[in-house]
């Protein structure tokens, strides 16, 4: 399994504040890779450093052998590393087919217009969106919203996909759904990066998972051998709201 | 683009701004006139305001700097109108894209108060510049409109070039926006930093953008300047008519195609007769100021906005 | 030499108007996140405000002062109410021209009534000479009324339970929500402090120049150079910057054209705007201006 | 496109034969500067060209060959802008078909409104536009009523070349085409004069605080002040000068003074001299029309204003007119143009006549100009010719400090 993005002594603080120190790992091409740990750990601003929205104080990453620290992140995206956000960052005024043809048009092809509609609605039936193609974002649900959010990173057609909680917020139905989209999606050789705090969910999809306690790596490793890793127990038991974010 | 109704709208327009003073009436003729220099100013202000949603409160300045470099252009170095006009626009585009590089770094309020900066500078720089006569400005003689069959032939050329280069900003309004170009640009407009992650070259398309909506303005104004035969600081960069530019693109409804031109026919009907008018002579102003506030609290997508809410449809016909 | 000193307190006296002026326009941006473009026509109206008193009813300039205050107060709370309540939390472009339509229609109005004539409100208070030079008294009045007002502001914000809620607000409008402050009507009374303090930097002006209707567009211009110099939101940084403009126009001028300091100074504007958004002179908090 | 067809009905209505009404009236169009810096100066120019129409409709009319021409103003605002001067002149000519023209306030304006005059070759008489370079453009149909600004400061410049020959001079000049033109020449004949030049200063027309220029001219040393520009930036000058004890000799400012409205200065304007076109006070003996003495006594009774120069420049505008349209005996342009290239005249306002020659058609080379002072009368503030001494009404106080 060769390295798609390697990431090595990584640091950021903010106003003096250590937000990631010294963090190394990679992923690997066809994997996924579960990034947990607790509230405040650094794990957003670790996407955040890797497509550029922030430029590292240290280290370095690289993605497909190419150095990309503190690239641009249309740069980035160009190269085929496509993320979601947290909070959804919808085009609220476009609709879904347009918020879906930016991604499909500005990402790792560079597609002209008319072939990135169609790769637009191509990703957007994936995520089950096909029907809503002509409504403004704004009017989308929740789930709706990070199901574009998805559809638009899965329009760039990207090598990588970075998930920042793409299951918050959603209902057991809604989770499985998206479980299933992930599946797929991993089924056509994308690479998936994904947050997440739901357990479950995350135990069962990753192939590996790194463990971020205080913007340091804590663990990795397969999901068995983490979860039964001390430091990780007791970083979790640290951390009461572990509880309430069970699936209901 | 040739099946699309409204490539056909913008191209009747045009033929209704050519045709409508054929038979000699210059009255008509400068009053459409007028009217082609507000869409003009009005449809390039729009692709930043409304397509990249960067406030341009000095747009005037690349109106104002065609209109210098035009002048000084035929005035001083003898060029005839043809060279001044394309090397004006090309010029102006440049310092745009000058420009563009350093402000384009700020965002929102202190991008639009970054734009009345760099007008005023211009504008005292110019106030202070000898070459180009100072506060004093340039003037040139009447003989220069010799070459073009006369004074009263001039005229007539000049509202025709400028129908011409109205119709190429209604254009280059309907090919940006249908085009990738238009589609990162509006993306831009909705939420930059998500634009930027998803792979918009923001920093280049912004560029562009405000490089673009100067070159057809300062040719626009390269055109009305020459027709005054004359050009100073205070009429050049005269804030007020970019602030007028704002007020029409959001009567007509921001980011649409039709809007600025729309907002453009309305505010000069609507000018006219308060300027004949006895009562309302002097309230331009404050009508301009009431409208404008009743835009943005109420109808913040303008004319067009409204209509496209009220009858989806319209959109796919304008749009 | 004594020329020197002479332009140099000169610009002193007038770059503490400045920055009076200026005062208003940070103040709103920084409590409400607002620029308000309102900010010359309130100036303006400040200046008509001591011709029209001194006229009507013959008190001097100074007396009028304070209805100008009590007066700019309240049309800053209208303003909220009319113009910038409804653009609170929509992008800033949106208040930006609504306070701007205001404008509009508040210049549209004075040229209407008034058309664009010089008026004039003569003052007459004994000067200061320094040898040759002479320092008009009303100069000198302004420059400490300035000092009073400054001090009056601050002792507002930092000693009554008003001026903390104001700070409260300007910090983290959520976070004073939610401790129980009244955010909307700190606002507006935000609002209507910034108003009063153009409309009597506007009134201390009228004392010194003639002014138009149009004068407030200068001001507001000089203002927004104030204003970046000294950090946007920032009242004592605009002061500083208020003199240090002054300072800077009073030292040009024997070395240079009158007019080539426009030019210095709105390039300045400029530059500091991209280069130092957190202001040249920040003594108080930084705003980023680019994300 | 409502204008077009409301535009095509009135061009049928109108191209029916018979139009008996609008044949004995000639229109005249200008703009005037009812708002804007501009304002004073302007409005009594206009006062000036009314007073002039109201008096020859009064007397029937302008009479050419065997008709009467009643005379009707068609006047807009030009709030002191260029930009709306070309608009309204092409108004009025286009729509309100104004037979004549007369010029709008201030050289920057009449500059623009030009171009639009000859475009449409309507002649236009100029009261108020000064500066020379206009009518050396090639111009055809632009008459320049007024002494150019070349000629301004010079009787300012000779009459202190006899009270002190060694006088170091400050020019200080609003930066507008008028001023710079007068003090342009100023300075060349204020070197001529043997004069020091202790400062050349110009300012932006808008300024309202002088103080920084006021301490560079002390600095300076100077003793003698000449500059200006127009009504607001003039009079605020004259007030700080006096505020800040600037301790001049000599000053001199442009057109303001010449305003009855700038005695409301008081003291500041004591002493404070004006090159003038035209004072109540001068002897000319005119060949038509009104004696200097006529013309300011009817003109106070209809006007209540006292007539300044801009008021008489306003009249003589109208009166060259209907002079050259009565030796015409026709209205048609080319005719009246043939006369006023001709005209060699004296009025109350002085000698008018225009250059011919192509590079400086128009321009004007008859008129001269006065100097005049603000003097205590009988302990009122009035303004007396002091220069040249044939025409002087009242001795020269120099230094300033006699004045007070």
């Amino acid at each position: 399994m060769s390295a798609l993005l390697e990431i090595e002594c990584l640091g950021k603080s903010f106003d003096g504040l250590q937000a990631v120190s010294g963090l190394t790992f990679a992923v690997g091409e066809g994997e996924i890779l579960g990034l947990i740990g607790p509230n405040g750990a650094g794990k957003s601003t670790v996407f955040n450093l890797v497509n550029g929205v922030f430029a590292p104080d240290a280290g370095r990453v690289a993605f497909r052998g190419d150095n990309i620290t503190g690239a641009a992140p249309y740069r980035v995206a160009r190269l085929g590393l496509a993320r979601t956000h947290q909070i959804v960052q919808p085009f609220a005024g476009m609709s879904v087919l347009d918020n879906c043809t930016v991604g499909a048009c500005f990402g790792r092809e560079n597609l002209p217009l008319a072939r990135a509609r169609e790769a637009a609605r191509e990703a957007a039936a994936l995520v089950g969106l096909e029907k809503r193609l002509d409504a403004p974002a704004l009017e989308l649900t929740i789930a709706g919203k990070k199901r574009l959010e998805l559809a638009r990173a899965l329009a760039a057609r990207p090598a990588l996909l970075m998930l920042d909680e793409v299951l918050a917020g959603l209902n057991p139905t809604e989770v499985a759904h998206m479980i299933e989209i992930l599946r797929t999606i991993r089924g056509r050789g994308v690479s998936i990066l994904m947050i997440e705090h739901l357990m479950q969910a995350i135990m069962s999809l990753s192939d590996r998972v790194v463990v971020l306690n205080s913007g340091k790596k804590l663990s990795e490793g397969v999901p068995a051998q983490v979860a039964n890793d001390p430091a990780v127990i007791e970083a979790y038991l640290g951390d009461p709201g572990m509880v309430q974010r069970r699936p209901q | 683009m040739l099946g699309r109704p409204f490539f056909w709208i913008i191209a009747v327009t045009i033929a209704v701004f050519a045709a409508a003073p054929l038979g000699g009436n210059v009255e008509l003729r400068e009053s459409l006139l007028l009217a082609a220099v507000y869409i003009t100013l009005a449809s390039n202000l729009n692709l930043m305001l409304g397509y990249a949603g960067y406030v341009n409160f000095g747009s005037i300045v690349f109106f104002g700097l065609g209109g210098y470099f035009c002048v000084y252009f035929m005035g001083s170095l003898g060029w005839g109108l043809a060279p001044a006009l394309a090397v004006s626009g090309v010029a102006v585009s440049l310092a745009a894209l000058v420009f563009g590089l350093g402000i384009l770094r700020l965002r929102g309020v202190h991008f639009a108060l970054a734009t009345i900066g760099v007008n005023e500078a211009v504008q005292a720089f110019v106030t202070n510049f000898e070459p180009w006569g100072g506060s004093t400005g340039i003037y040139l003689s009447p003989e220069l409109f010799q070459p073009l069959g006369g004074p009263a032939q001039a005229l007539w050329i000049i509202y025709y070039l400028l129908v011409a280069i109205m119709g190429a900003s209604l254009y280059l309004s309907y090919f940006v926006k249908r085009s990738k170009f238009g589609l990162g640009l509006l993306s831009i407009g909705q939420n930059e930093d998500a634009a930027a992650v998803l792979g918009v070259p923001t920093p280049r398309y912004k560029a562009l953008a405000y490089s673009a909506s100067a070159f057809l303005p300062a040719i626009a104004g390269g055109l009305y300047f020459f027709k005054g035969a004359f050009v100073q600081p205070a009429d050049a960069f005269d804030l007020t008519l970019s602030t007028e530019a704002i007020v029409i693109t959001m009567l007509g409804g921001q980011g649409t195609i039709v809007g600025p031109a729309l907002g453009a026919y309305l505010y000069e009907e609507l000018r006219g007769w308060l300027l004949t008018s006895e009562t309302f002579a002097n309230f331009q102003l404050v009508v301009a100021g009431v409208l404008l506030l009743l835009i943005v609290q109420f109808a913040p997508d303008g004319l067009m906005g409204f209509f496209y809410r009220r009858w989806p449809r319209l959109r796919r016909i304008f749009e | 030499m004594l020329g020197l000193l002479a332009s140099l307190v000169d610009g002193l006296l007038v770059g503490a108007v400045y920055g009076l002026a200026a005062m208003g326009i940070t103040f709103i941006w920084g409590v409400m996140d607002v620029v308000n473009l309102t900010h010359g026509a309130m100036i303006v109206a400040g200046m008509f405000g001591v011709y029209l008193l001194v006229a009507a009813t013959g008190v001097p300039a100074y007396a009028a002062l304070v209805p100008i205050l009590i007066a700019g107060f309240l049309a800053g709370v209208a303003l909220y109410w009319i113009a910038i309540h409804r653009m609170i939390g929509r992008p800033p472009l949106m208040s930006l021209l609504a306070t701007f339509s205001v404008n509009l229609v508040l210049i549209g109005l004075g040229t209407a009534v008034w058309g664009t004539v010089l008026f004039n409100v003569s003052v007459s208070l004994p000067g200061f000479s320094l040898g040759r030079y002479t320092f008009p008294g009303t100069h000198i009045m302004a420059a400490v009324l300035t000092a009073v007002i400054a001090g009056a502001l601050y002792l507002f914000l930092y000693r009554t339970r008003a001026g903390k809620a104001v700070r409260a607000v300007a910090a983290n409008r959520e976070a004073a929500e939610l401790v129980g402050i009244p955010t909307t009507r700190i606002l507006a009374l935000s609002c209507g402090l910034g108003v009063a303090l153009a409309a009597v930097s506007g009134a201390l002006i009228a004392t010194l120049f003639p002014f138009t209707v149009l004068s407030g567009d200068a001001y507001q211009l000089k203002s927004f150079v104030v204003t970046v110099l000294g950090g946007m939101g920032n009242p004592t940084g605009a002061l500083v910057a208020g003199l240090a403009l002054g300072l800077f126009e009073g030292l040009a001028t024997p070395f240079m054209p009158v007019s080539w300091t426009l030019v210095i100074e709105f390039v300045l504007f400029v530059v500091v705007l991209i280069a130092f958004p957190g202001g040249l002179i920040s003594i108080g908090r930084r705003r980023p201006a680019v994300r | 496109m409502r204008k077009f067809w409301l535009a095509t009905a009135i061009a049928l209505s109108i191209a029916a034969p018979g139009l008996a009404a609008a044949e004995d009236t000639i229109t005249i169009g200008m703009t005037v500067s009812q708002t804007g810096p501009l304002n004073v100066d302007s409005v009594a120019q206009l006062r000036g060209a009314e007073f002039w129409r109201d008096e020859v409709n009064a007397k029937g009319g302008i009479k050419a060959g065997n008709k009467r021409y009643k005379v009707r103003f068609v006047t807009y605002d030009d709030q002191s802008v260029g930009g709306r001067v070309q608009q309204l002149y092409t108004r009025l000519i286009v729509q309100d078909k104004s037979n004549f023209l007369f010029g709008p306030y201030s050289s920057g304006l009449t500059a623009t409104a030009a171009v639009i005059s000859e475009q449409y070759g309507r002649i236009m008489l100029v009261g108020g536009g000064a500066e020379p370079k206009t009518y050396q453009l090639g111009n055809k149909y632009l008459f320049q009523c007024i002494t150019q600004a070349d000629y301004y400061l010079a009787g300012a410049i000779q009459a202190l070349k006899e009270k002190n020959p060694h006088a170091k001079v400050a020019f200080v000049y609003s930066d507008d085409p008028f001023s710079k033109a007068v003090v342009a020449s100023a300075h060349k004949l204020a070197e001529q004069a043997g004069f020091s030049i202790a400062l050349q200063e110009s300012y932006a027309p808008s300024t309202t605080d002088f103080s920084p220029i006021i301490n560079k001219v002390i600095s300076s040393g100077a003793d003698a002040f000449l500059g200006g520009g127009h009504y607001p930036d003039g009079a605020t000058l004259a007030r700080q000068l006096h505020e800040q004890k600037a301790g001049l000799r000599y000053i001199a400012i442009l057109v303001a003074p010449d305003s009855p409205k700038f005695a409301s200065l008081g003291d500041a304007a004591l002493g404070v001299m004006v090159p003038s076109q035209w004072e109540p006070q001068v002897k000319y003996k005119p060949d038509f029309g009104p004696t200097p003495e006529q013309f300011a006594k009817a003109a106070y009774a209809t006007t209540k204003v006292e007539p300044d120069y801009h008021t008489a420049s306003g009249y003589i505008t109208g009166l060259l007119l209907q002079h050259a349209i009565e030796q015409a005996g026709s209205i048609d342009p080319e005719k009246v143009k043939a006369v006023l290239d001709k005209t060699d005249v004296n009025t109350f306002f002085g000698k008018d006549r225009f250059g011919t020659d192509a590079k400086n058609h128009g321009l004007q080379i008859g008129h001269e100009m006065v100097l005049a002072q603000w003097q205590m009368k009988n302990g009122k503030l009035s303004k007396e010719i002091v220069w040249p001494s044939g025409a002087a009404t009242a001795k020269m106080l120099y230094p300033l400090a006699e004045a007070h």
